[in-house]
């Protein structure tokens, strides 16, 4: 059977780890076969999940998360016939599929889709924990809304520094009227389960939000203006469908162009997203895929043209 | 009035709350709809099974007697320290800078090195508490638990900077150098003819905290400062009179826990991740605090509690394979059960049994 | 920044101190009468947990309060069976009761919602909302005290006004009843209320079970006023922030006021200005204005605003026959 | 007498505290209207029967009768229904509270607070009035001296329109002249109607004031005897069981050279008060200097002192060489050094570690001795032990068994522990605070005796009691502190009670009468609040 282990936060965070859940239920749901599932407490479990399934004949594992990075890379050698695949890190291994994505293209649509909806020209960014990954976003997102409007301003704040910055969703609360005091009216959340403070804050204060990972959409129907999604839960099922077959040893890079990031769409924000707004969107995205628009990344340099952090 | 045998006091009581708090947990297990001898079943299991379940057990084992024992040589002065957490964060920071700052080239080089960098960062981190309880009487129940916070800010703040490996996601440090690897269970009864399993991250650290716990013996109860540490925590008003320094005391016994505590990463660190990660304590210095009640604050009961929340913890691991609808945090739930009946309910079972000896002593005397 | 902000500011430092001042409410209560309440952490967030289930099953957001005030309170009574009736060391009792909190609301919100220990979010009447003063509306434009009233004063949460009107109540009961003279004669010298011909258990247990209560509030104010939900370890480390700010307040209430509105200040201005820029010179980390709180604890108690003294008896079990 | 109910009645009552037998089938009666006295030794029962009869302690057996009526009394509650007022040996007042508040706690009007007060504070004037009983309502107990917390607890109890007053060792605080105002009150009381109950241990004062006497043995009730009808020795053979010396058997001093010099030693404790003012005297081998004083003027600092640990200015001079009185090396371990053996005045708290061992604590505050170190790191545990079972052989404790905690001795077998400590150790001076404070009268002996040989071996003693008798008996020169200044030396043959009591109250003027208003505004005016419980 195949394997997956979820991060910190747990396999229901409506984000990150929901979108990878949701992966592997799919493929149950259409293989009607079974699978494995895992979710660790700490840090220092991770090894020792791994291990575990390796050990009980688990093929392929996959993990989500960049966490997973170090202990797998222990790992790996150790189980040679275990194909992993671990998402959003990078392990250079003869049985390792390492997926990225490309969140600051996502970011990108998103962010414009916040500048053409914010009356206000402030947007705000609550990323989760401080941390590269999630700087990426936020710098796809600036530039997307800049690309907008060359004045609009964003205002970022990270929720801390340790992964409890994943599971607060007061101080996402609080993080958000705080921004609302400086005059954001769209809020982008890249937090996990603090973002569903966020989104429910900005429900609350009647001031438009963006999910993140999962289509986050219905949680407040109608004042989500949309999710940036990052399809963990297509790289999970295809995962599980290739099955032990799985090709290893490189680096899979989920773009807009292959479908892996993109924007949400549904029932729930469509009064939301005007004509306009879809067409400039599509049409970025489709400049974005053609290679004519160059989305800055983050971790190329660590460093962000249009923002300080 | 001790008119309970010392065995009584010592065994029976701990034995009998150990059972309460299984029972309650049992009943918290059926509430949630789940066979709660299974449970005990796959724990144990999980904890003894195989030569990869001990090493694990044995693992957590080494963390919670450096932190029991931490908490003990406190105790023994009647100092609460509940920032076993942050003292051994730090200490794990304080091993972390000695192991990254040059490639060793032996364990055994590195190993002592290791030490005194994490018993002195965690002594360090203990030091400004007990400073503070000493000469300001400042609560050092509070103040430890604000320095757990602080530390893993700052462990934060270096794993997010000065401390990460560049262009990584992860706040955690570049791994140590091959040369400070130390040898695992597996390595080390290799020789033997021994077989044990390869991955298990039970360590030397092992036996390195089996010589703490004889050392913190000698130290309690047989050397002199041993002797102004038990008589301050026994009778703080008499040390004036003897003169014995109770800043001294204060200052000397949170030292030598914060070092105690500090040494966890020794096992954690160095032995398991070979690099410095964040919430690598993972609440071990908070368990610290059960193991040591447990052990009554004597090493060699402190092994003995520590050896059962290891297969607490590792037993919890398992079963969340074999019965996955019981959440791991089931395990603090035992945890903290034992830590009630132990700790805070003691002389609910201990007043009955003491009523019981007396009257058989009555009726033995009649 | 200007006014309006500034405003917002203490807006916020509203809402983050009133957990705070619950919390410490309720621990002057135990504390006052000789207890050593470090358990205040665990008794907020079982009754988060509690509250925001029974809001999320009952749709009601006042069952859900009721409840989770009644499961702080067991808690709370379980405190002082340990430490009343057994003489239980008080702090190894209330460190226990932390864990137990931590893993029973995980383990029974698993059971119960699959979701890794969390409740479903709250919506509507499962939850509080805002309370708009009369004439908030109209008086917005008013310069100055427009914004003070309609902003700051008007439209909280009800626990808000029920967390800062509670401080005038409590000084009150302590200081103007009955029940308050004892309660304070109970946590210095015991003994002379026991001769005084007053139950010392008694009134430690009418003491816990205000401790209880208020608590009580505290977390379902988490869970239901300022979240829409419980998530693991929501409290975060309130309780013992509520402990030291009783402990700056010398356990006097308007003083824990003052402190917890100090605390929330601090949180506020954390989330408002994680990386403050000093005179473009260097930034302080937000590491660092996230940790405040806890170093400025640590300077309190370190005496360097005074010292603080507790009640006489506090952490002594009161033994009559050894 | 028949024909009227006794104002108590107790039939067998019996306690135990877990393996002690406190009190064994215990049945008194005391009339209407009377002073009833109860003596024993320490440790015979007497607060406990006292503690039981006003709900504190719950009996294992026995009834109450009330007015002849039995009474159910399984609380201090209901103590106070049926009429009972008790001031306890250690008094139960909230120290951080005015005088005011502690009397109306517990016996409030209703649930505000306000009326009580208001009630409270006429009441309180009114009982001023009848029965002399003068405190300033709005004083905080912490700020007002013994004598008048005692009164306070007086009030509490008439405020509760007690009928029957139990009072526990109230005088072992006082001075003789605010004993005799208490005994005055007492008087006062008894004309009333009121009928109380005398704890003590002083026989004079028994025989001064008391109508019957109860005396009690090892929690047994031996004798109940009119007043009149008896005397001070076959009262003290009562207690005990044999006949008694009542007084110190000694020969006169023969001192040698000066080994003790104290000179201008000012003490100012932590929280700022002036403790001791100019104190010098001197001391020579093979001599006693008692110091006398009520408890709380200056004795417990000097002897802290001279321990080595509390900080003072002035000079001290050892065999002629000064000592450090506020450096780094001023502390109990460099007074040992020095020759300075210290039998302190609370054993329990400081002389002893209660939860160790007993020979633990035979090397307590010699812990650095380098002959009990095994080896550089540890120490030798087994010589230390070998060498305490041969010290409690010598001073006769039981049972003599080092291993035993120090607690599960009774009171005078823990104070020969300290005192095999400390004169074993063939110090030059021996400081004794409160040698035979709970300590029962055939142990008073032995200590006496040891410390009567020590002097004559010739070494320096400073002797500080409260007990007049022990000062009296023992000293070959007595100093009376009041208010942190020696009032005055006297020799024990050439002066007595009375006019050290006098001194003890500040008045130097002892040739001339004086009333007892004017001790106790003299006592009034003494510096510092008392200090801790005593
Ligand atoms: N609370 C208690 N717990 C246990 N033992 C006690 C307690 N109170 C008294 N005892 C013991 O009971 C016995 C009688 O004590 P009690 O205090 O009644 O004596 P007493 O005659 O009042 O002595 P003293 O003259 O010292 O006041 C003693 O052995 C004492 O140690
Ligand atoms: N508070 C107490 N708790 C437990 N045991 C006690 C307590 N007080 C006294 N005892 C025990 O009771 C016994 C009698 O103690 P107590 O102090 O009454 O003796 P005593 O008759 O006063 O003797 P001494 O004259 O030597 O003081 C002691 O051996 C001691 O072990
Ligand atoms: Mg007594
Ligand atoms: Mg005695």
């Amino acid at each position: 059977d195949p394997a997956i282990i979820f991060d910190l936060g747990g396999k229901f965070d409506k984000s990150f780890n929901e979108s990878a859940h949701n992966g592997a239920q799919r493929w149950a749901e259409e293989t009607g076969e079974s699978y494995n599932e895992f979710e660790i407490q700490s840090d220092a479990q991770r090894e020792q999940a791994i291990r575990r399934f390796a050990e009980n004949g688990n093929n392929p594992v996959v993990m989500a998360g960049f966490s997973w990075a170090t202990p797998l890379a222990e790992a790996a050698g150790d189980y040679p016939d275990t194909k992993f695949v671990i998402i959003d890190g990078v392990v250079e291994a003869e049985n390792v599929q390492s997926v990225l994505f490309a969140e600051e293209q996502g970011s990108y649509l998103v962010g414009m889709m916040a500048a053409m909806a914010s009356e206000s020209g402030t947007v705000g960014f609550i990323g989760g924990m401080d941390i590269p990954l999630i700087r990426n976003f936020a710098c796809g997102y600036a530039q997307g809304v800049k690309a907008v409007n060359e004045d609009a301003e964003v205002i970022a704040n990270m929720t801390g520094t340790t992964p409890a910055a994943w599971n607060d969703p007061v101080k996402g609360s609080e993080l958000t009227r705080a921004q609302i005091s400086q005059g954001a009216d769209v809020v982008y959340a890249a937090a996990g389960g603090t973002g569903v403070g966020v989104l429910q804050t900005a429900a609350d204060e009647g001031i438009l939000s963006i999910g993140v990972d999962s289509n986050q959409n219905y949680l407040h129907p109608g004042q989500v203006l949309t999710s940036m999604m990052k399809r963990v839960d297509n790289v999970v099922y295809q995962s599980f469908m290739t099955g032990e077959d799985i090709e290893t040893g490189g680096l899979r890079i989920m773009t807009l162009d292959n479908g892996g990031v993109g924007y949400a769409l549904d029932e729930n924000n469509a009064e939301l997203v005007t004509d306009e707004m879809k067409a400039a969107v599509d049409e970025a995205a489709a400049a974005i895929a053609a290679g004519e628009i160059s989305v800055h990344n983050y971790n190329s340099d660590e460093s962000c043209p249009v923002m300080s952090f | 009035m001790n008119e309970l045998p010392r065995w009584a006091d010592v065994v029976l009581v701990p034995l009998i709350n150990i059972a309460l708090a299984f029972i309650v947990a049992g009943l918290v297990v059926l509430a949630i709809g789940q066979n709660p001898i299974d449970m005990v079943y796959f724990m144990v299991k999980g904890a003894l099974g195989s030569t990869s379940s001990i090493g694990y057990t044995l693992y957590y084992t080494t963390n919670f007697i450096f932190t029991g024992l931490a908490f003990a040589v406190a105790m023994n002065a009647k100092l609460f320290n509940i920032g076993g957490e942050g003292q051994a964060a730090i200490g794990g920071l304080g091993a972390a800078l000695v192991l990254l700052a040059i490639d060793w080239p032996h364990w055994t080089l590195a190993l002592p090195a290791a030490i005194i960098g994490a018993s002195v960062f965690g002594a360090g981190w203990a030091a400004i508490p007990a400073y503070l309880q000493a000469k300001r009487g400042s609560h050092i129940v509070i103040t430890t638990i604000m320095f757990n916070f602080i530390g893993a800010a700052i462990l934060g703040y270096l794993l997010n900077g000065l401390l990460k490996k560049p262009g990584q996601q992860v706040p955690e440090s570049r791994s140590f150098s091959e040369g400070a690897h130390l040898p695992n269970f597996h390595e080390m009864l290799q020789p033997f003819g021994i077989a044990f399993n390869k991955s298990a991250p039970a360590n030397i650290s092992f036996f390195l905290a089996i010589g703490a716990a004889i050392l913190v013996w000698l130290l309690i109860w047989r050397s002199r400062i041993g002797y102004e540490i038990r008589a301050f925590g026994n009778s703080p008003g008499a040390t004036l009179y003897a003169g014995i320094s109770s800043v001294r005391v204060t200052i000397i016994a949170m030292l030598i826990s914060g070092a105690l505590a500090g040494m966890m990463a020794i096992n954690v660190v160095m032995g398991e991740q070979e690099r410095l990660i964040k919430d690598f304590v993972e609440g071990a210095g908070f368990m610290g605090i059960a193991v040591s009640l447990m052990g009554r604050n004597h090493p060699f009961g402190i092994v003995l509690a520590a050896f059962l929340f290891g297969m607490l913890n590792q037993g919890g691991f398992e079963l969340m394979w074999e019965m996955p609808e019981i959440s791991r945090e089931m395990v603090l739930v035992i945890q903290a059960l034992i830590i009630i009946f132990t700790g805070a309910l003691v002389n609910m079972t201990r007043d009955p049994i003491e009523k019981i000896f007396l009257r058989l002593h009555k009726k033995g005397a009649a | 920044m200007d006014f309006l902000q500034f405003i917002l500011t203490l807006d916020s430092t509203l809402r983050l101190s009133t957990v705070l001042l619950l919390a410490c409410l309720a621990g002057l209560f135990s504390e006052r009468s000789g207890i050593v309440d470090i358990g205040l952490e665990g008794k907020m967030l079982i009754s988060a947990f509690v509250a925001a289930a029974i809001a999320y099953e009952t749709g009601s957001v006042w069952m859900g309060l009721a409840a989770g005030m009644l499961a702080s309170l067991i808690f709370a009574m379980i405190h002082g069976v340990a430490s009343i009736i057994y003489r239980g060391d008080q702090i190894i009792s209330g460190v226990a009761l932390n864990f137990l909190a931590s893993g029973l609301t995980v383990v029974v919100g698993d059971a119960l919602y699959r979701q890794g220990g969390q409740t479903p979010t709250l919506a509507g009447s499962a939850r509080f909302s805002e309370i708009t003063l009369p004439f908030a509306d109209a008086l917005r434009d008013v310069p100055i005290l427009g914004p003070i009233y309609s902003e700051l004063i008007s439209g909280h949460k009800p626990l808000v006004y029920v967390a800062f009107l509670a401080v005038p109540l409590v000084w009150w009961v302590l200081f103007r009843t009955r029940f308050g003279l004892r309660l304070r004669a109970v946590g210095e010298n015991p003994s002379s209320v026991d001769t005084a011909g007053v139950s010392v258990v008694g009134m430690r247990f009418k003491a816990l079970l205000i401790t209880g209560l208020l608590c009580g509030i505290a977390g379902a104010y988490l869970s239901t006023s300022q979240a829409a939900g419980f998530g693991k370890e929501m409290t975060a480390g309130r309780g013992y922030i509520a402990l030291a700010a009783l402990i700056f307040a010398k356990w006097r209430p308007l003083h824990a006021m003052g402190a917890c509105l100090l605390f929330g200040l601090l949180e506020a201005v954390s989330n408002l200005y994680p990386n403050i820029d000093v005179f473009g010179l260097f930034t302080i980390p937000v590491q660092f204005t996230q940790t405040l709180p806890y170093i400025l604890t640590v300077i309190i108690l370190g005496g360097f605003i005074g010292r603080a003294m507790p009640p006489n008896a506090i952490g002594q079990p009161y033994v009559k026959e050894r | 007498m028949s024909e009227t109910a006794p104002a108590i009645e107790l039939k067998g009552i019996s306690k135990s505290f877990g393996p002690v037998q406190a009190n064994k089938d215990i049945s008194i009666r005391v009339m209407p209207g009377t002073i009833h006295g109860i003596i024993g030794e320490n440790g015979a029962g007497k607060s406990t029967l006292m503690s039981i009869l006003y709900g504190f302690y719950k009996a294992d057996a026995g009834e109450i009768f009330i007015n002849g009526k039995k009474t159910e009394i399984p609380d201090s509650q209901s103590a106070i229904a049926a009429g009972i007022g008790m001031v306890f040996q250690h008094f139960k007042l909230v120290k951080v509270f005015t005088v005011l508040e502690n009397v109306v706690l517990g016996a409030e009007d209703g649930e505000m607070l306000t009326p009580s007060l208001v009630k409270a504070r006429d009441e309180l004037t009114n009982l001023a009035q009848e029965y002399g009983l003068n405190v300033d309502p709005d004083a905080l107990i912490e700020e007002i001296g013994v004598g008048m917390q005692q009164r306070v607890e007086i009030l509490k109890a008439l405020y509760r329109q007690a009928d029957i007053l139990i009072l526990d060792e109230p005088t072992g605080v006082l001075t003789p002249a605010e004993a005799d105002q208490l005994f005055r009150i007492l008087a006062r009381l008894k004309e009333e109607g009121k009928t109380i109950i005398l704890i003590t241990h002083k026989l004079r004062e028994i025989m001064e004031i008391t109508d019957t006497v109860s005396v009690m043995r090892r929690g047994e009730m031996t004798a109940t005897v009119k007043t009149a009808d008896t005397n001070p020795a076959e009262l003290a053979e009562l207690m005990v069981g044999r006949k008694v010396l009542l007084r110190v058997d000694k020969t006169p001093a023969k001192p040698r050279e000066t080994v003790v010099e104290v000179r201008g030693l000012n003490v100012t404790d932590s929280a700022g008060v002036h403790r001791v003012k100019d104190v010098s005297f001197e001391i020579r081998g093979g001599e006693i200097l008692g110091i006398a004083g009520v408890a709380g003027n200056g004795q417990s600092e000097l002897l802290e002192v001279l321990g080595g640990y509390e900080k003072a200015t002035g000079e001290i001079l050892i065999n002629g060489q000064a000592i450090d009185l506020t450096g780094a090396h001023s502390d109990g371990q460099s007074r040992r050094k020095r020759g300075i053996a210290h039998v302190p005045e609370d054993r329990q708290n400081e002389g002893l570690i209660m939860d160790f061992q007993a020979w633990e604590n035979m090397a307590f505050g010699y812990h650095h001795d380098p002959n009990y170190q095994k080896n550089p790191l540890l120490m030798d545990n087994r010589k230390i032990r070998d060498e305490t079972q041969a010290k409690m052989e010598r001073f006769d404790v039981r049972p003599p068994n080092p291993d035993l905690m120090a607690k599960s001795f009774s009171g005078g077998n823990q104070q020969k522990i300290v005192l095999a400590r400390e004169i074993e150790r063939n110090p030059d001076l021996l400081l004794v605070g409160q040698p035979t404070r709970g300590v029962d009268i055939g142990a008073i002996e032995f200590i006496h005796q040891r410390i009567i040989e020590l002097r004559d071996e010739g070494k320096a003693i400073l002797l500080v009691s409260v007990e007049l008798d022990e000062i009296l008996g023992l000293s070959d020169r007595i100093a009376v502190m009041f208010d942190g200044r020696i009032m005055g030396e006297r020799l024990p043959e050439e002066t007595d009670e009375k006019e050290l009591g006098l001194l003890m109250a500040g008045i130097t003027d002892t040739k001339t009468d004086h009333s007892v208003a004017e001790v106790e505004a003299q006592l009034a005016n003494a510096g510092g609040a008392p200090r801790k419980e005593v």
